[in-house]
């Protein structure tokens, strides 16, 4: 009956949803026409703020010149190839000093303090060893996708329920068997959240890396058009950029509602998750 | 020879002695619990028996083998916690697969024995349902089951009902007991309510500050409590010192402590007939509480406190309060300690 | 007229109906359970008796004032939950002193009734202490303070005991039911634990999906209970259909079901006397289990499986498994019922 | 009993802890000292990571030249300027959305979608629109202190326990009441794990703005140092970055035990906040 109850509140929040998300395309849409007639009307330069029309046709000319295709590639190659290296290392970090109490007393301050030195305020360094080309960006992007997925990874097994592992153990599994058939499956909602955060991360670090110092890319590209008070084509970029957001999170939630079939519905969860972003 | 022996078991936690010289044997078959009050060592001892923590003096046998030093996935013994103990990512059939897939059962036999296991916990129909789907009672059922599918020598059970309200807790007593007698498995149930353990057990070991207080049979630990904690502890026992006894019965008491049982003080309108070996004395009635079946008097008597339970039958012998009604002792029911 | 008054009260959460034209009244200064199942309502109404949940039609009247549209704020009402309801950021003494603030108490006025509550509730010293240093139980009587010291119209408790061990469980039933009877404030309580609710109550309504089954003192609710429903919430009633009666006593029923008391199944030996209107038939004990007081006697007679109950006096009375015994029930202990 | 077993616990990891930190010490000082000696022995190039000894010196250059001075508190007041403006504003919002649920469910979505664009790379925006000076670092890191903020806060209000408002209510006390005695003091925690997060990323937030565009700051000084390949320089400054760091962290640790002398000893807390960095 309880469970009757909450899913017709469910409907009901249904409801409002869909009203709150009608009053919100309401609203963008009359502030984006109240940007575009500010601007027509003089009120608004357009030089520091572009306009939306005007950024729909760039954005059209930055597609068709096949320029976005090209930088964006370039940045979500050096952005996914951080992202992996440095999740697996990261966990694999995590998991070893998870099963071995010494080491993970000894190092994971240490750990926590490199990780206490903003690492995007490293990327000239970076630069400076690994060169302008791709691989500075995929260092940096790995080394903050690693921070995030390694203290994921300690944090919940950390955190897990030791019955689970004595359960475990009395019913005759042994360390690696435990590892990974309980440990790493019940730990993988928190894995995935760290994941989750190292996909902003890694697209930061990307992009930084190349203000910093690049020939191609969206962030060598946003500098560019910057330093060439090209308004319209910086807002393109930011459009786009909030477009793969938007996208990767919905990917990202997919692929989490199929790993996670065995876990409740959780309010929880998912506030954690948009505070780990 | 006994099935499982627990010999001068002494562990401690930093400085703190938990167990203290705490010897104790289990009969093959039996269903044993360990009551007492909450740290009182109950818990520690049975996970200590299940390799879980290890103990600073003393040895563990098994079924005639020393298992002091034998790693929990080589015990073979059965554990059932408080609550949250099934692995969440699985759902029931695996979670209860996992001890016969990691002791490499085959298949078709491990089917087999899921399939009688859930029968007996009346879970038929759950082998796809997770943890999370399932309510309190319903998970407990299932590691219940995770349990007994491996054919454990001896089953571990940590309070298992702590978390599951009062009246599904009643079914699930019932439960655990027909299917202890079904299988006949050796288990030691672990409490603090010493209804549950009562109504359970085949022998209840009484434990108190580290040591065993009393091993005997429940209606033994009910009716003769070897001390004044056993009797605090397991009933709702009247517990008289000299003076007191002396002012109720207007008798010197020749023992510094003496308790009874409230349902063997005998409580009528009517003065009770002359007896050899009686104390008759009166007493008003201060306070009636309904306890289903019976039903709990507060009485005074020569200004010391008293309860005495009535079993309600059709409601016609009711005291009110204030009444003032007669009692009757029988010598050979009280039960005297030397001191306390 | 009645203190509290509910009048046809609807309750819907969206398309679901959790309460029917729930009518209700309670006497000033009594102590009122709500009992029944979990989803029976009794939390909702609860809740809506508070005003923390609108009610979809119907009327609430508390002290002769219309209060149906009223804010909790203003209803002059306290509530103890089931638990976690302290502020954790304020101490024992700002969480008692937070609704006496709220109603601008004078500080020496508020410093006495605090004082007065803490010493209530034996947590005298306690004033400094923050939630998270007390036990469960200690934040149960710190919430019920909270409530007392502002006087409330009535006090409502959903569960407060539900998260506590049996043991302390007990202790604060009795504990309450002192307070009670000092402060003399009307008191709602809701449980599903009909023991709880047996040995609190003056009134007990029993309520079984979004209406009230029963309403009446606790022993005339387990003595005599009106429906089927409340014979199986109530005891431990043997429920026994036309054609099973007719097997054991062998002789035909007059109603469709029948239903009796385990305790007020007479159990012997040796053959009764023949007796005006009792049914006597013999039958066989398959199990025995001792319950405290009481033992918990399973039968079989002619293949019908009864309980019967026996006070646990001084153990010379037992019986043994297969045993075979003589049984007799009166026919005015019958509660008989049309259907069921 | 219990209790006591745990205090008996806690002082068996406070020695281990202590043993830890030994060893770790001395990790840290062979490490030191192997770079020292690769760098002296030629094994490895000074020009790429520079060494200790030489670091040290330049540290005490920079100091007595009055330019760490300088330079550090030109970052500071940006990041602390704007992490100030941004907590507040962030609590502020965050305290609105959770008393307007209305308005929590329109704009919400829209806050977390312009979240959802890095806002890194917006710095080169930021430098256009409000100049080189102090102000678009402040900007740019008010701002990331506001998205922290204001997320944990509106998680906090929405995770809230609804029995202590319930309570509040029954006892007499209005919106605001329960709002300000209860709701406010009762989220502070979550609150603080924000502003903790915010700390940091307004330190990215000035620096990597200072990258993008300056004259003057530690941003500005790793970028100019790397140009030279003054690499004793970067080393420095990412020495005192770490100072920093760690002092920030044990400044925030002693103010969150003075505000929360209410709260159990709780792991998760601490481990929050380590996942939250």
């Amino acid at each position: 009956m309880r469970q009757q109850t909450r899913a017709a509140r469910r409907s009901k929040y249904g409801r409002q949803n869909l009203a709150a998300l009608g009053i919100r395309v309401v609203i963008i849409a009359l502030l984006l026409l109240l940007w575009e007639w500010m601007v027509r009307s003089g009120r608004l330069s357009s030089f520091y703020t572009s306009y939306p029309s005007e950024i729909l046709g760039d954005l059209w000319d930055f597609y068709a010149s096949g320029q976005l295709a090209k930088h964006a590639s370039i940045t979500l190659q050096e952005a996914f190839t951080g992202l992996f290296y440095g999740s697996i290392i990261g966990v694999a970090v995590g998991v070893l000093f998870g099963q071995f109490r010494l080491l993970c007393r000894i190092f994971k301050p240490i750990v926590a303090a490199i990780y206490g030195i903003p690492q995007l305020t490293l990327a000239p360094v970076y630069i400076l060893w690994f060169g302008i080309g791709m691989q500075s960006k995929i260092f940096l992007a790995g080394l903050m996708a690693f921070f995030n997925v390694f203290f994921s990874t300690i944090g919940a097994i950390e955190d897990m329920e030791p019955k689970l592992i004595e359960s475990a153990n009395l019913l005759g599994a042994g360390k690696f068997q435990t590892l990974w058939r309980v440990v790493l499956p019940t730990c993988t909602p928190w894995i995935l959240t760290g994941i989750r955060t190292a996909v902003g991360s890694s697209l930061i670090g990307a992009i930084v890396g190349e203000y910093m110092g690049a020939s191609a890319g969206f962030g060598w590209m946003v500098a560019y058009a910057t330093s060439y008070f090209n308004m319209k084509r910086v807002m393109s970029c930011i459009l786009i950029l909030l477009i793969i957001g938007v996208a990767l999170n919905f990917v990202l939630d997919k692929i989490e509602g199929l790993l996670l079939k065995w876990r409740p519905e959780s309010a929880l969860s998912r506030n954690n998750q948009n505070l780990a972003k | 020879m006994a099935y499982i022996a627990l010999e001068h078991i002494d562990k401690y936690y930093g400085d703190q002695q938990v167990l203290r010289d705490l010897s104790l044997s289990v009969e093959k078959g039996s269903f044993v619990t360990l009551l007492g009050p909450s740290g009182c060592g109950k818990s520690t001892l049975l996970r200590c028996l299940a390799g879980l923590e290890p103990i600073s003096s003393g040895r563990i046998l098994l079924d005639g083998q020393d298992i002091t030093h034998t790693k929990p996935a080589k015990r073979n013994v059965g554990m059932v916690f408080q609550q949250y103990s099934l692995f969440p990512t699985m759902n029931v059939y695996r979670n209860i697969a996992f001890g016969l897939k990691m002791k490499h059962v085959p298949r078709e036999e491990a089917d087999r024995r899921i399939r009688d296991a859930l029968e007996m916990v009346n879970l038929q129909g759950y082998e796809k349902k997770y943890p999370s789907q399932l309510s309190g009672g319903e998970q407990q059922r299932v590691a219940l089951c995770r349990c007994i599918v491996t054919k454990p020598k001896v089953l571990l059970m940590d309070e298992p009902f702590s978390a599951i309200d009062a009246k599904l807790r009643k079914e699930l007593q019932v439960h655990i007991k027909e299917i202890h007698q079904e299988l006949g498995m050796t288990t030691i149930f672990v409490t603090h309510d010493q209804d549950e353990a009562m109504t359970m057990s085949d022998t209840i070991h009484l434990m108190n500050q580290g040591i065993v207080e009393q091993s005997s049979t429940p209606l033994e630990l009910y009716a003769h409590p070897r001390t004044t904690f056993a009797a605090g502890f397991m009933g709702n026992y009247n517990i008289l010192d000299q003076d007191a006894f002396a002012q109720v019965t207007g008798v010197p008491c020749p023992h510094q402590r003496v308790c009874i049982r409230p349902e063997l003080i005998h409580m009528s309108a009517a003065p009770f007939p002359q007896e050899e070996g009686s104390y008759r004395f009166q007493g008003e009635i201060t306070r009636w509480i309904p306890q289903g079946n019976t039903i709990l008097y507060h009485l005074q008597s020569h200004g010391v406190d008293l309860k005495v339970d009535i079993l309600f039958d059709d409601g016609s012998d009711l005291f009110q309060e204030g009444q003032q009604v007669c009692l009757m002792i029988r010598q050979r029911d009280l039960l005297t300690y030397p001191q306390g």
